[in-house]
């Protein structure tokens, strides 16, 4: 298979206007993926799948990955040059910047004819609360279909297009999306024995107070 | 019933008869048929009740040998309490009635299905004497008792109201009806040679010894084989045993028309479920299997019932022996069979019996053509209909991917 | 005259040996009910495969009459909740119960529907099936070996015959002061509503020493 | 038509959902099927409305066995999660661990040794075997065969267990394989008893196919029964041997070669109508091919350590990344998706399991049929709930 790069560049010039990056892992798996944007997400789906190059035509995984916003504290040397002659005085000064939280679709591409892959596709939503949507990939590929609407379920993501966009996991009155970190699970744990670290912890709290007994928050 | 004073008759084989008279001899005549006629339901309820406790005990055995494994040994010696410990738990569980089902229908349907399983017992003829009411057309009367479980476990199905259940009376009159047919077809045969409906008639004409040591069992003749074995699938079906046992699915629906039915109403239905398959092996004794008669002059010392009951409980044997090894058909399938299979060879069996029928005196070599011709139109129906109804079902050879 | 002279249980057991049976109808109907516990046919997780394997050749759980899986609950007398008890899955369970005909029994196969197990931090986990069901037998592991499960069957069938027909020792069904039907909890926002079912399942008063 | 050529909406209306109307104005009943069923293999439910006996809709309905996998492999290390994914698609820890060990080995990128390769190929192929025996017997269970080709294909299982439990010390949750290798090490006599095993199977297997893959009922049930076209199951995702039972000759053991499968010889074998029958025959002459291969593992496996000497297994922390393993599992690719983020506790932690991939179809293939062949179509599929609801 081209490498990544390459496909990369393909995509652009195939369409101009798309944003399409390639992101590196870091790691000795060395699975670079594609990120594309939430608009062009769908053409280039089908155009992995159909070049007779890639014919990426088996989506084998699809998942759903929660980055939510968080605190990135950048740190700035300034040198201010000491008026009395010595050595500049070297300060670090620290600021800090809300990365915007958003919610990942990652598919995972094979091809069953070519016998090659993966190519990691990703894409992102916007933020976490309102504009959680991408484009679905089950017209693209049927494998999306249950798993896509896995990802609706745990994680939140509304897929536009996806033919039968329910939850799938859990019921349907159901509040919430669980996968998600911020996630606070109901907590009804009354009795623990075993050594759990926070399970006891959780315990404790849960627990009835005890008259005579130990005082129990 | 008459006492035949046959010469070969000893005292073991006249020992029912002698007993009831026994019992009843001392009382006036009116009262008399009465008390015989209770004592004839008493011994059937009694024999049937506890064949049936065996028959349970017997299949779970047998299916357990099939499968490599001991089955029921722990109650009782070898498990032989096995039935009494479940009759005891189930007449004594609660009795549940949904709430939206008609509690009329839901109570008649067991009492309908056992009830009418009963009265098939009442014109078999159990041994040489042993009849409990002799009628002139008996078979035709246990076919007309037979049809009612059709509409019992239609009555079950619907008024539990429950999808599964109402799915399973749907099945079981499909089912029912397309067996009917050949059932009736596959025993008319019988009566045309025989020329009576009555089940001792039917009996006797099986009565004589060809060569001296051949009985002239129906069975032994090619439409009589024929019929026999179309009675058999038939009663299989109509008894809703395994690969016929679609109304009562579990893999599909859950228990069929079974599904809202515990305790007592339960037990009804599986007790009308083996009566019947007794029933109607014992109609395939009579019809076909020469009823009491003993397979060889010299065995004829032994009492004509228990020759009746070997061959009933080898009847019932295969029936077990076919549940441990087949899958179940489809509902088309099923009636595919029926009215594709069954029926156009018992068709073409009354025309075979025809023939033999007219044939009926010819010797030497003509013999020898009456035989072969009456094969061969059993046989050619049989392969030519068997490979239509299995066309494409084939062993498949696969290939490896390069 | 003499009251009705009662016999001990040395005493029975004594002419049982000698081929005398004395029983009674308890001793009966508790014998009946013991000897042919007929189970659900219903398997929630890995513990339903040894639940299985139970019933297979190998283990043969038919040598206890216990062969008979019936598919339909109105015809079962054992609940085996073989597996893990998700919330979504807990409310069918209830009702599976309470279509069952009394007598009935449960056991509890199984980490998981003993307390959630190792999913017990799951959100959609429900930490034991014992707080909507009255559970007669627990076995532990993770999955139980059929052996295990066997063994529980040997102790449902003592403690059956352990009963007395009349008295508080009464089973569920034949007192009037219990409801054999159980409240069938409902899915809430977040959780099952309500989370327990205060009757059958209490808080344990005292937290173990930690 | 080349089994490439990818329409993911099949002509059934695919992954629309279909809005049914009786042309007769005749009652459609819509009958639930489980969660409690005894055909649906778990707590499966199939909300399906038929006409007559006849399906004109089929949703599923999952999530009855949601146990939150993935949420626990976020707060748990590496190592705890192993024994986890034993209980994903509890037939097949083996495999399960092996495909978990992969991708942790892929993040953290270790090596696994000679000897450890091949107790790995040992197990997934003796994991297969009994896989599919199971199977076997399930799907007569399911149409109806009152349980006896069940009991002979448990009979076979019990040994393999029997196996699984003198090595690792649990029958079905073995917690074997560790990234960078395995727990325990074969002793010869295992690896003994492990030869006399396959070199019994073959016998079995002919005695199995001998009782019940001649039979008409058989084949009257399962041939022509939910057909699957190539191009369809390769959109929906669809793997393993219900893939290949439709002739797509894709084997993952083939086209990754992961592990030390390239030193082995043994064949894909393929169906050509994808129905039911193939599925039921593509899984037996599977066996028989993973007897080849598990007789030349025990032929080669040579003497030396189990574990890779770096491998860190207590407070493993990867460097942040991420990495996709899968393997070909008895169902499927199976495969699992990790991103680290340098911590003790993976940042995602997903799997791909092939039982819920493979359900995509359902509806599609059951279509048509009756409600006993859905039965027997679902039974084909070869799902666990454990892995389809994680």
């Amino acid at each position: 298979m081209e490498p990544l790069e390459q496909i990369c560049s393909r995509l652009l010039a195939r369409f101009p206007g798309a944003e399409v990056s390639v992101l590196p892992n870091p790691g000795p798996a060395a699975q670079h993926s594609l990120l594309v944007g939430r608009a062009s997400v769908r053409e280039i789906a089908e155009f992995l799948r159909d070049d007779p190059l890639l014919r990426l035509d088996y989506c084998s995984n699809a998942t759903g990955v929660d980055w939510p916003e968080k605190v990135i504290v950048d740190v700035t040397k300034v040198t201010t040059p000491d008026p009395a002659g010595g050595p500049p005085k070297v300060s670090e000064v620290k600021t800090e910047r809300l990365q915007p939280g958003y919610l990942e679709v990652v598919y995972h591409l094979y091809s069953m004819e070519l016998r090659h892959g993966p190519v990691v596709l990703r894409t992102r939503t916007v933020n976490r609360t309102d504009q959680a949507s991408v484009p679905s990939l089950t017209p693209v590929w049927r494998s999306a279909e249950f798993q896509e609407r896995e990802i609706f379920d745990l994680f939140g993501v509304v897929f536009e297009g996806h033919p039968d966009l329910r939850r799938i996991l859990m019921w349907d009155g159901f509040k919430d999306h669980p996968m998600r970190r911020d996630y606070v699970e109901p907590e009804d744990y009354e009795w623990e024995p075993t050594p759990h670290g926070d399970l006891v912890e959780k315990a404790k709290r849960a627990r009835p107070p005890v008259k005579g007994g130990e005082p129990v928050a | 019933m008459n006492a035949a004073q046959d010469t070969g008759e000893t005292l073991l084989e006249r020992a029912p008869q002698a007993l009831r008279d026994l019992l009843t001899s001392h009382l006036p005549e009116p009262w008399r048929w009465f008390a015989n006629s209770l004592i004839a339901i008493v011994a059937i309820l009694a024999v049937f009740g506890l064949l049936f406790a065996a028959l349970t005990l017997a299949e779970r055995k047998i299916l357990g040998r099939v499968q490599n494994r001991p089955g029921p040994n722990r109650t009782g010696p070898f498990g032989l309490l096995q039935p009494i410990a479940d009759g005891i738990k189930m007449l004594s569980k609660e009795d549940i009635v949904p709430r939206d089902a008609d509690h009329l229908l839901h109570f008649l349907a067991p009492v309908t299905l056992l009830a009418s399983s009963i009265l098939a017992f009442a014109v078999i003829p159990y041994g040489r004497h042993l009849i409990p009411v002799e009628l002139d057309a008996a078979v035709l009367y246990f076919f007309c008792v037979g049809a009612t479980t059709e509409l019992a476990v239609f009555m079950a199905g619907w008024s539990s109201h429950n999808k599964y259940s109402l799915l399973a009376a749907m099945r079981a009159l499909a089912q029912l009806i397309s067996y009917e047919l050949p059932l009736l077809l596959s025993w008319l045969p019988v009566v045309m040679i025989s020329g009576t409906l009555s089940t001792t008639g039917i009996v006797a004409a099986q009565s004589a010894w060809r060569w001296g040591w051949m009985p002239t069992w129906h069975v032994f003749t090619p439409w009589g084989l024929a019929g026999f074995v179309i009675f058999m699938v038939a009663a299989l079906a109509e008894s809703n045993r395994s690969p016929f046992d679609l109304p009562e699915a579990e893999s599909e629906l859950i228990a069929g028309h079974l599904t809202e039915y515990s305790g007592c109403k339960y037990v009804f239905f599986f007790m009308a479920e083996y009566f019947g398959m007794t029933a109607l092996s014992g109609m395939a004794v009579t019809l076909f299997l020469g009823g009491w008669h003993a397979p060889l002059p010299s065995l004829e010392f032994i009492p004509s019932y228990v020759w009746f009951g070997a061959k009933l409980i080898t009847l019932l044997m295969g029936f077990i022996w076919i549940r441990a090894t087949f899958p179940r058909l489809r509902i088309d399938q099923l009636t595919r069979f029926a009215w594709k299979f069954l029926v156009p060879l018992a068709l073409v069996n009354l025309g075979t019996t025809a023939f033999w029928s007219l044939s009926f005196g010819w010797t030497g070599p003509l013999l020898a053509a009456r035989c072969t011709v009456a094969v061969i139109l059993v046989v050619v129906p049989f392969v030519l209909l068997g490979r239509r109804l299995s066309s494409g079902l084939t062993p498949r050879t696969y290939s490896y991917a390069p | 005259m003499n009251p009705m002279p009662t016999i001990t249980d040395e005493e029975r057991s004594e002419l049982r040996r000698h081929g005398i049976l004395l029983t009674s109808v308890e001793e009966l109907y508790n014998w009946g009910r013991s000897h042919s516990v007929w189970p659900l046919q219903f398997g929630l997780a890995c513990c339903a495969i040894e639940m299985i394997a139970a019933s297979m050749a190998r283990f043969d759980i038919a040598r206890f009459g216990s062969e008979v899986f019936r598919p339909s609950p109105r015809q079962a007398d054992l609940l085996i909740v073989s597996g893990t008890v998700t919330k979504k899955m807990a409310p069918q369970v209830v009702r599976l119960w309470n279509q069952m005909a009394e007598p009935k029994y449960c056991i509890a196969m199984g980490a998981c529907a003993i307390s959630g197990g190792p999913f017990k931090r799951g959100y959609n986990v429900l930490k034991g099936i014992d707080r909507f069901v009255p559970v007669d037998i627990y076995i532990p592991g993770c999955p139980p070996r059929p052996e295990a499960l066997l063994h529980g069957l040997m102790e449902l069938q003592k403690k059956i015959s352990g009963q007395s027909i009349s008295g508080p020792e009464a089973p569920r069904h034949l007192r009037h002061d219990t409801s054999c039907e159980y409240p069938v909890p409902e899915f809430g926002d977040h959780d099952l509503v309500p989370p327990k079912n205060p009757e059958v399942w209490k808080v344990p008063e005292s937290p173990p020493k930690d | 038509m080349s089994p490439f050529d990818a329409s993911p909406l099949s002509p059934s209306g695919g992954a629309h959902v279909r809005s049914v109307v009786d042309e007769f104005h005749g009652d459609l009943l819509e009958v639930s099927m489980g969660p409690h069923h005894p055909s649906t293999h778990g707590v499966f439910r199939m909300i399906v409305t038929l006409d007559g006996e006849r399906i004109v809709k089929l949703k599923p309905v999952l999530g009855y066995l949601h146990r939150n996998h993935e949420k626990i492999g976020e707060s748990t290390s590496y190592l705890g999660s192993m024994p986890y994914t034993d209980r994903l698609d509890y037939l097949n820890a083996m495999t399960n661990n092996w495909a978990y060990a992969l991708a942790v080995e892929r993040l953290g990128g270790l090596a696994v040794p000679e000897r450890a390769e091949y107790l790995r190929v040992i197990l997934a192929e003796l994991s297969r075997l009994q896989n599919h025996v199971c199977l076997a017997g399930f799907l007569l269970q399911d149409t109806g065969a009152s349980g006896t080709p069940l009991m002979y294909a448990f009979r076979e299982r019990e040994k393999i267990l029997e196996l699984f439990e003198s090595l690792s010390g649990s029958r079905m949750m073995c917690n074997f394989q560790r990234f960078g290798g395995c727990r325990t090490d074969a002793s010869s006599e295992w690896l003994g008893q492990v030869s006399s095993l396959v070199n019994g199977f073959g016998a079995f297997l002919d005695e199995f196919e001998e009782l019940i893959t001649g039979n008409e009922i058989l084949m009257a049930r399962t041939q022509g029964v939910g057909v699957m076209k190539g191009p369809a199951a390769v959109s929906a995702g669809i793997t393993g041997p219900m893939l290949r039972a439709c002739g797509v000759g894709y084997d993952i053991r083939k086209v990754d070669a992961y592990g030390i499968y390239p030193r082995f010889t043994f064949r894909v074998p393929i169906g050509s109508h994808g129905d039911t029958y193939d599925r039921y025959m593509i899984r037996i002459l599977e066996m028989r091919e993973s007897i080849g291969i598990l007789q030349q593992a025990l032929r080669d496996i040579p003497a030396g350590p189990i574990m890779d000497p770096k491998a860190k297994l207590r407070g493993f922390r990867p460097k942040p990344g991420e990495s996709y393993g899968r393997i070909e599992g008895p169902k499927g690719e199976i495969g699992f998706y990790l991103i680290s983020d340098g911590s003790a506790n993976p940042y995602r932690y997903r799997v791909r399991p092939p039982s819920f991939v493979n359900l995509t179809l359902l509806e599609d293939l059951c279509l048509g049929h009756t409600i006993a062949d859905s039965v027997v179509i679902l039974g084909s599929i070869d799902i666990v709930l454990g892995e389809v609801d994680r």
